[in-house]
């Protein structure tokens, strides 16, 4: 099934735009932002609204309609966990029948990310909407090191207490700080052969699931994330590795 | 209810005595008139439906049948053609979509005819009284599920089948009441048109069958949300009391009326729009239904600061005009807008004052508030932060019914989404700032309260300029509205029938006693 | 000069969007709704907010960089008029001048469109926003029709006033019905062989010159027109006609 | 300042009592102290400047070549190597960054070295007072063209070029205020970057160079506009004095500086806070910045509602800190928040008698009002109406200083487009909304009133607590913020230093005497 914008009529492919353009506002500034919308894929464009900035700035407000459509069928979303997500009581379970000890995560916000109310919020005995974090977890013996963590500082401490997860926490984002401090995360533990030795995962505001295993992490959890989310998933994948080893 | 402003009693009163001396010879006038749409609405209190081959619907076609019969009314003919044909309701309408012309049949015994006539009334009264118990009875069974004020929306796509989708979203999304705004110039159609319609300008065609087709949609919607969802539409134009009657039928909860849009909007003719108004005001009131009146209209042309003291000396019109046709004052949905300039230092202030004024004026009447229009621009953003302080107003000054600002009024037709966000956002402000009004105080000699009586002795001196002329020579001279409408010119003035001596109503008579109004 | 949307860094290509999808919220909701922001060509797509309007319907806030430039030298605004705008007394005297009688303008709202406030800012002698309207022009001799005119009548009402010059405005735009009805106008002038005979302007907000001379109108006046660029206009106009004829 | 909430003089003062006791002991310690950062600072304000091959800042190579004799101040250091090179401050710095090791000279006569001392505190004075004359002049000549409260938004690009053209587009749209956020982390730089700066991450990066770049950018504007703007930058992290000392030499106006948001929030000593803190008021009052507290921080992690009185006695210790440090209230923008669940009933009310209470409380203060910032998501339109409320609290309740909200902070830092539409909608909020403090007034037993007197009260227990145990035993303990600090743990310990009995620190001594400080 095709589906496109709807403003009020289906298929209208009705949408609304804003946007800044780095000339004067004027009607050659009004015109431009048409044909810029026009030449995005939109016909109808009305530039409902412009306003000057600065000298060399106008802002504009912009509706037009698109033919554009995507194939709804074709969408697939991959998250870390699939439909079945532990309760805590569940997860504890499951980690007493397999393996009979406590497993152990090791949490951070790495970099020079002082955000920790994600991690905590996942990790913390509080936790966060109601929603339990893994501190509270009989099966789970959690570490929280909070804020600007260097990612080899994290390292050395997931391997001082014999880790089985590590996770982290990236919320600044700008000028894709987040990617780089990912992606050396992966580095460091390869290069101390150390990738397969625990179950990687990172979170944050602007990480899903599809970026953080193009990263090279097991699983990456976005906005609207729970405890029971990332539990569900070491617990799974640590199951899977036992078997598979 | 506690007055924060101080304003004079005396004053209020003096107000209220004035409206009723101007409107006093405009119902003289009324009482002895009736009009082709009047005729209409009655026939179609009476089950009068459908229409012929080219779309003329039958009660105008029974009423064209009529004419140089009409002040005799035109129910005797469709009864008696009723009594003629043996046939039910439906047969005649039939008959008559097929051909039938009513007054070419003779006349048969007038106390048979007004025994049928009799179980037609009876007929209306009893599905009318069955809508109404349904309404309350939902109302109360979901008692305290509504939000006050009433989060009131419209839909207007065009299409009666796009609305009904646009509606119970919003419905599920929390408005209260949905508007169907009515097509760009249905109410100059001396007819209304028949069936469900799918192609309207700016608007859906107000159909008898549009209205079923919503206020079904809606209904589901009231059960699976254990709220009640008001239905609205147009009760204005040369079809107003038709429009009324069909509401009254589909159990329609409100309707926009207004004693002088027509005229002055519209240019419908003034003799002519007293005279449906005061029927259509009888059928709503004895439905149940709540009139919102226009006087946000005033302000879409002239200014907001300036004409101030026409809002609300149009509502002190309005409330006597409705109260003479039986409407309670709980029925009233007087008309107020916040529509002053948002770049205007203070005007917050003066906003405030004018809600206030006409809470405190009127305690008991549902005030219709309409939002920000004029000065909406394409900024979708600034639209949207002056919609919030309106419903902040809306919310502090207590406020009935609260028809919410779209972001994109300056632009199209509200998208699902701009309806959406208008919701959001009336029930986030009400809900972070409920209380509000409890808390404080104005000062006495502060902007506000001083404000407000300044238009309330402007509107009192505004009321005796007009008891002075008359009010319908006031209104051709272009006291309201800075427009002139002379008494003998404007659309429909051909529709207007004085009365005969035999002139035959039982509808109106019924209304009248059930609304306690003298002949 | 190719230039591009601007969020804080030149070329940065930021643009916010929001849109209605005829799909459930959810995952596969937001991930549709970057997907198709994908489409519309833009990269680093962030869905920011979801939200469900109904049970079948959900909306989307999104930004996103789009490579997407326009070249703003090849920019052209063909306004109604050029750079020098007559002042009343201006547009007066040249009326004086170049013809001697005073010109006649009729204007209307037409078709069902009761929105007279525009027509009036330009015609009525208060005018709007600080600018005197036509009726306050002393070269001018002025016929405002008001709301809701047919067309037909509109051309009859010329012919009987001998106007130079019509005006129409159209303000209600859904479905099209402003050029239906604009479109109407001049079919009916061209059937009635009186194209030629009038200098005929529209207006209104969604009208801009280029929209009206498509249609075969002589100007088209938007958003922020006066009274004096429609007088300069006519004036000009007309004095071109008379040159050439 | 008329009062409308009523609150208890008797409990305010007890608040402020119970704040003096509490700071007293701290400031005993901080009198014995210095720190490699005050230290630095002390060059710098000296005239240390410039940086080595590497990037090691000058002031950084000179307290770093005084290690072990750091009891006795650098600054003794400095001086003697002017002396005895004979050079300028600029050619001392070149030989410095060159790698001349200062304290490797013999130091000579003290007397002369103090008569050296007193023509650099000669030239600092010069500067700075020059800077609190130019600002003064200009405040004088362009008054009443600042909005009350002060329009204060952020740039944050990273890259100072581009802040430039943010800042000045943002102070053409209006703004008062241009705050140059910090990159990510540099508080927990132990030096100050040197030069200009087009690298930063959420900010961009505070030196010296990047102050003067900023404010003669702005300085352009302010003749243009007739309209003072002030530059504002964070005087916090582990190099506080030095960008104090840089701010008062750049002609900052205002600077984040907060007694204890390094502690609990950077993780930053709490002796080497305390005596950075200090110093770092005492340039400030001189140079007549006003400082920015961070109190708002505690609302992002804890409950705006439950922990108000935390905010309330943040701010009574912060007033107590600065003035120890000689800052009179007029420069105390003593920090609060709107951080409340935009979903809570009444919400409205409750931030508007915090907002108010604050306004009470410290009248002359310039309240530093920050916007909403947690509950803010990416749906930017409830952001924007977020933001109209918090605008009408901050109006309605007097603040000084309004940080403005920006509808997209839950998705990056701002957008040009993004902080015009800030401008845009507080100008119009407040404006429609002028004068309406002066009309209203709260019942004195109402929600409002009520919530004031609740927050003052638990404020004055919890300092009473806070008394009872000490400040210092309290922060290692979790009472603030629920984050325990202990006394011994925290960055930059290493960087405390007892002051030995030949500490030489004219600079400090000038600041002392001028801002009427006992020793
Ligand atoms: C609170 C806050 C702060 C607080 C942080 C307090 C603290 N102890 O965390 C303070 C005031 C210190 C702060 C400072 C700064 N902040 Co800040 N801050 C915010 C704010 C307002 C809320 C963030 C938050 O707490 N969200 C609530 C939590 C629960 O959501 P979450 O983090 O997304 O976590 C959920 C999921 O993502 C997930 N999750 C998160 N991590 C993980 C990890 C794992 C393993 C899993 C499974 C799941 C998971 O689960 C959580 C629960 O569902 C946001 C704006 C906003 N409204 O979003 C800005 C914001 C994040 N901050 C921002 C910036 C730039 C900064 C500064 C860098 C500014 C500066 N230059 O000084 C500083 C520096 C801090 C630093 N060194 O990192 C920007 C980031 C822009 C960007 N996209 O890059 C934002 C968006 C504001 C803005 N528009 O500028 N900030
Ligand atoms: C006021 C108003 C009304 C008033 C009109 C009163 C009157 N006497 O004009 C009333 C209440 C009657 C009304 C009714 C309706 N309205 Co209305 N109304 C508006 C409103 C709030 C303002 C319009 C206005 O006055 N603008 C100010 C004038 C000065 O601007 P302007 O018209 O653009 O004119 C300028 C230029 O365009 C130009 N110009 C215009 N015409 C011409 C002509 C020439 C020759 C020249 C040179 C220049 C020129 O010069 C002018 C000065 O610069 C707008 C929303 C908005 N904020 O824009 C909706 C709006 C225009 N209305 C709308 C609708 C749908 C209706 C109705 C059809 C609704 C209904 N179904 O009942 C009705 C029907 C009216 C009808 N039959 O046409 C829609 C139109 C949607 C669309 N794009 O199609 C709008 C956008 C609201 C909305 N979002 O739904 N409306
Ligand atoms: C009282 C009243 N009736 C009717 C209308 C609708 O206009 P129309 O006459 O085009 O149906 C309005 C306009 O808002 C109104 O206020
Ligand atoms: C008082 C104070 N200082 C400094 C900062 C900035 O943080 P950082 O320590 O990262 O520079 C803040 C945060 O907003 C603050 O409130």
């Amino acid at each position: 099934m095709i589906i496109r914008p709807y403003g009020d009529t289906l298929d209208d492919g009705s949408v609304q735009l804003s946007f800044t353009l780095p000339v004067p506002d004027g009607p050659k500034g009004r015109e431009a932002a048409r044909q810029f919308t026009e030449k995005l894929g939109f016909s109808h464009v009305d530039i409902v609204h412009s306003t000057p900035l600065s000298d060399g700035f106008s802002m504009y407000v912009a509706y037009g309609k698109t033919a554009t459509g995507i194939d709804y069928d074709t969408i697939h979303v991959e998250d870390a966990t699939g439909e079945k997500v532990y309760t805590m009581e569940e997860a504890d379970a499951a980690v007493r029948e397999h393996f009979g000890r406590k497993l152990v995560v090791v949490g951070a916000c790495t970099g020079f990310d002082a955000h920790t109310v994600g991690i905590d919020a996942i990790m913390n005995m509080k936790g966060y909407n109601h929603h339990f974090g893994l501190e509270r977890y009989a099966g789970l013996e959690t570490y929280n090191l909070g804020a600007q963590v260097p990612n080899d500082k994290l390292i050395d401490y997931a391997l001082k207490v014999n880790a089985d997860a590590i996770l982290v926490s990236q919320i600044v984002t700008q000028k894709d700080v987040h990617i780089q401090n990912l992606t050396e995360l992966i580095e460091l533990l390869q290069a101390r052969n150390l990738r397969e030795r625990f179950v990687v995962c990172a979170g944050g505001t602007r990480i899903g699931n599809k970026l953080a295993v193009e990263l090279g992490f097991d699983a990456g959890f976005g906005k609207g994330s729970y405890a029971e989310h990332v539990a569900t998933f070491i617990i799974d994948k640590l199951i899977e590795r036992k078997q598979t080893h | 209810m506690e007055t924060k402003l101080g304003l004079s009693e005396e004053r209020i009163q003096k107000a209220r005595e004035l409206a009723a001396r101007i409107v006093e010879p405009v119902m003289a006038f009324v009482a002895e008139h009736t009009s082709v749409t009047v005729e209409r609405a009655t026939l179609r209190l009476a089950g009068a439906d459908g229409a012929d081959a080219d779309g003329v619907p039958v009660p105008n076609l029974v009423v064209d049948q009529c004419k140089g019969l009409l002040e005799n009314g035109a129910l005797i003919y469709y009864v008696n053609a009723l009594v003629r044909t043996g046939e039910t309701v439906q047969g005649l309408n039939r008959l008559i979509a097929g051909g039938l012309n009513v007054a070419s049949l003779p006349l048969g015994d007038r106390a048979a005819l007004e025994a049928k006539a009799r179980t037609l009334v009876e007929a209306f009264a009893a599905r009318v009284k069955a809508n109404r118990g349904h309404r309350d009875a939902k109302l109360e069974a979901y008692k305290g599920r509504n939000h006050s004020p009433l989060l009131y929306v419209i839909v207007a796509t065009g299409n009666i089948y796009e609305d009904r989708k646009q509606a119970v979203a919003a419905a599920e999304q929390g408005a209260d009441v949905i508007a169907v705004i009515r097509t760009t110039a249905q109410s100059l159609l001396d007819y209304v048109p028949y069936g469900p319609t799918t192609e309207g300008f700016g608007g859906t065609y107000a159909t008898q069958e549009n209205f079923r087709i919503m206020r079904e949609a809606l209904d589901e919607v009231v059960d699976r949300q254990g709220r009640y969802i008001l239905l609205t539409n147009y009760c204005s134009g040369l079809c107003m009391p038709e429009i009324a009657a069909m509401g009254a039928l589909e159990r329609l909860d409100m309707m926009l009326n207004d004693s002088m849009y027509g005229i002055l909007f519209r240019d419908i003719n003034m003799y002519r729009t007293f005279v449906d108004q005061k029927f259509s005001r009888m059928i709503n009131a004895y439905a149940g239904i709540i009139i919102n009146t226009g006087e946000d209209n005033y302000l879409t042309t002239s200014d907001a600061v300036e004409k101030a003291y026409t809002v609300l000396a149009s509502q002190f019109l309005n409330e006597r005009f409705a109260y003479a046709a039986g409407l309670p004052a709980r029925l009233m949905g007087l008309g107020h807008a916040f529509e002053m300039d948002p770049t205007l230092k203070n005007g917050f202030l003066l906003e405030l004052a004018q809600a206030q004024m006409a809470r405190e004026i009127f305690p008991e009447a549902p005030l219709k508030y309409m939002p920000p229009t004029k000065f909406m621009t394409g900024d979708i953003f600034k639209g949207l932060a002056m919609n919030s302080m309106f419903n902040f107003v809306s919310k502090l000054t207590g406020q009935g019914i609260h028809l919410l600002g779209m972001l994109t009024e300056a632009i199209h037709t509200p998208f699902m989404m701009d309806r959406f966000l208008a919701l959001d956002n009336a029930k986030h402000v009400m809900n972070t700032m409920e209380g509000l009004a409890d808390e404080i105080e104005f000062k006495r000699d502060g902007v506000i309260a001083t404000r407000a009586r300044k238009v309330l002795e402007e509107t009192v001196e505004f009321l005796e300029s007009i008891d002075r002329i008359g009010l319908m020579p006031a209104i051709a001279q272009g006291h309201f509205a800075d427009i002139k409408r002379p008494a003998d010119l404007g659309k429909g003035l051909d529709g207007l029938q004085k009365k005969g001596p035999d002139y035959f109503n039982p509808f109106e008579a019924y209304l009248k006693n059930e609304l306690n109004l003298a002949d």
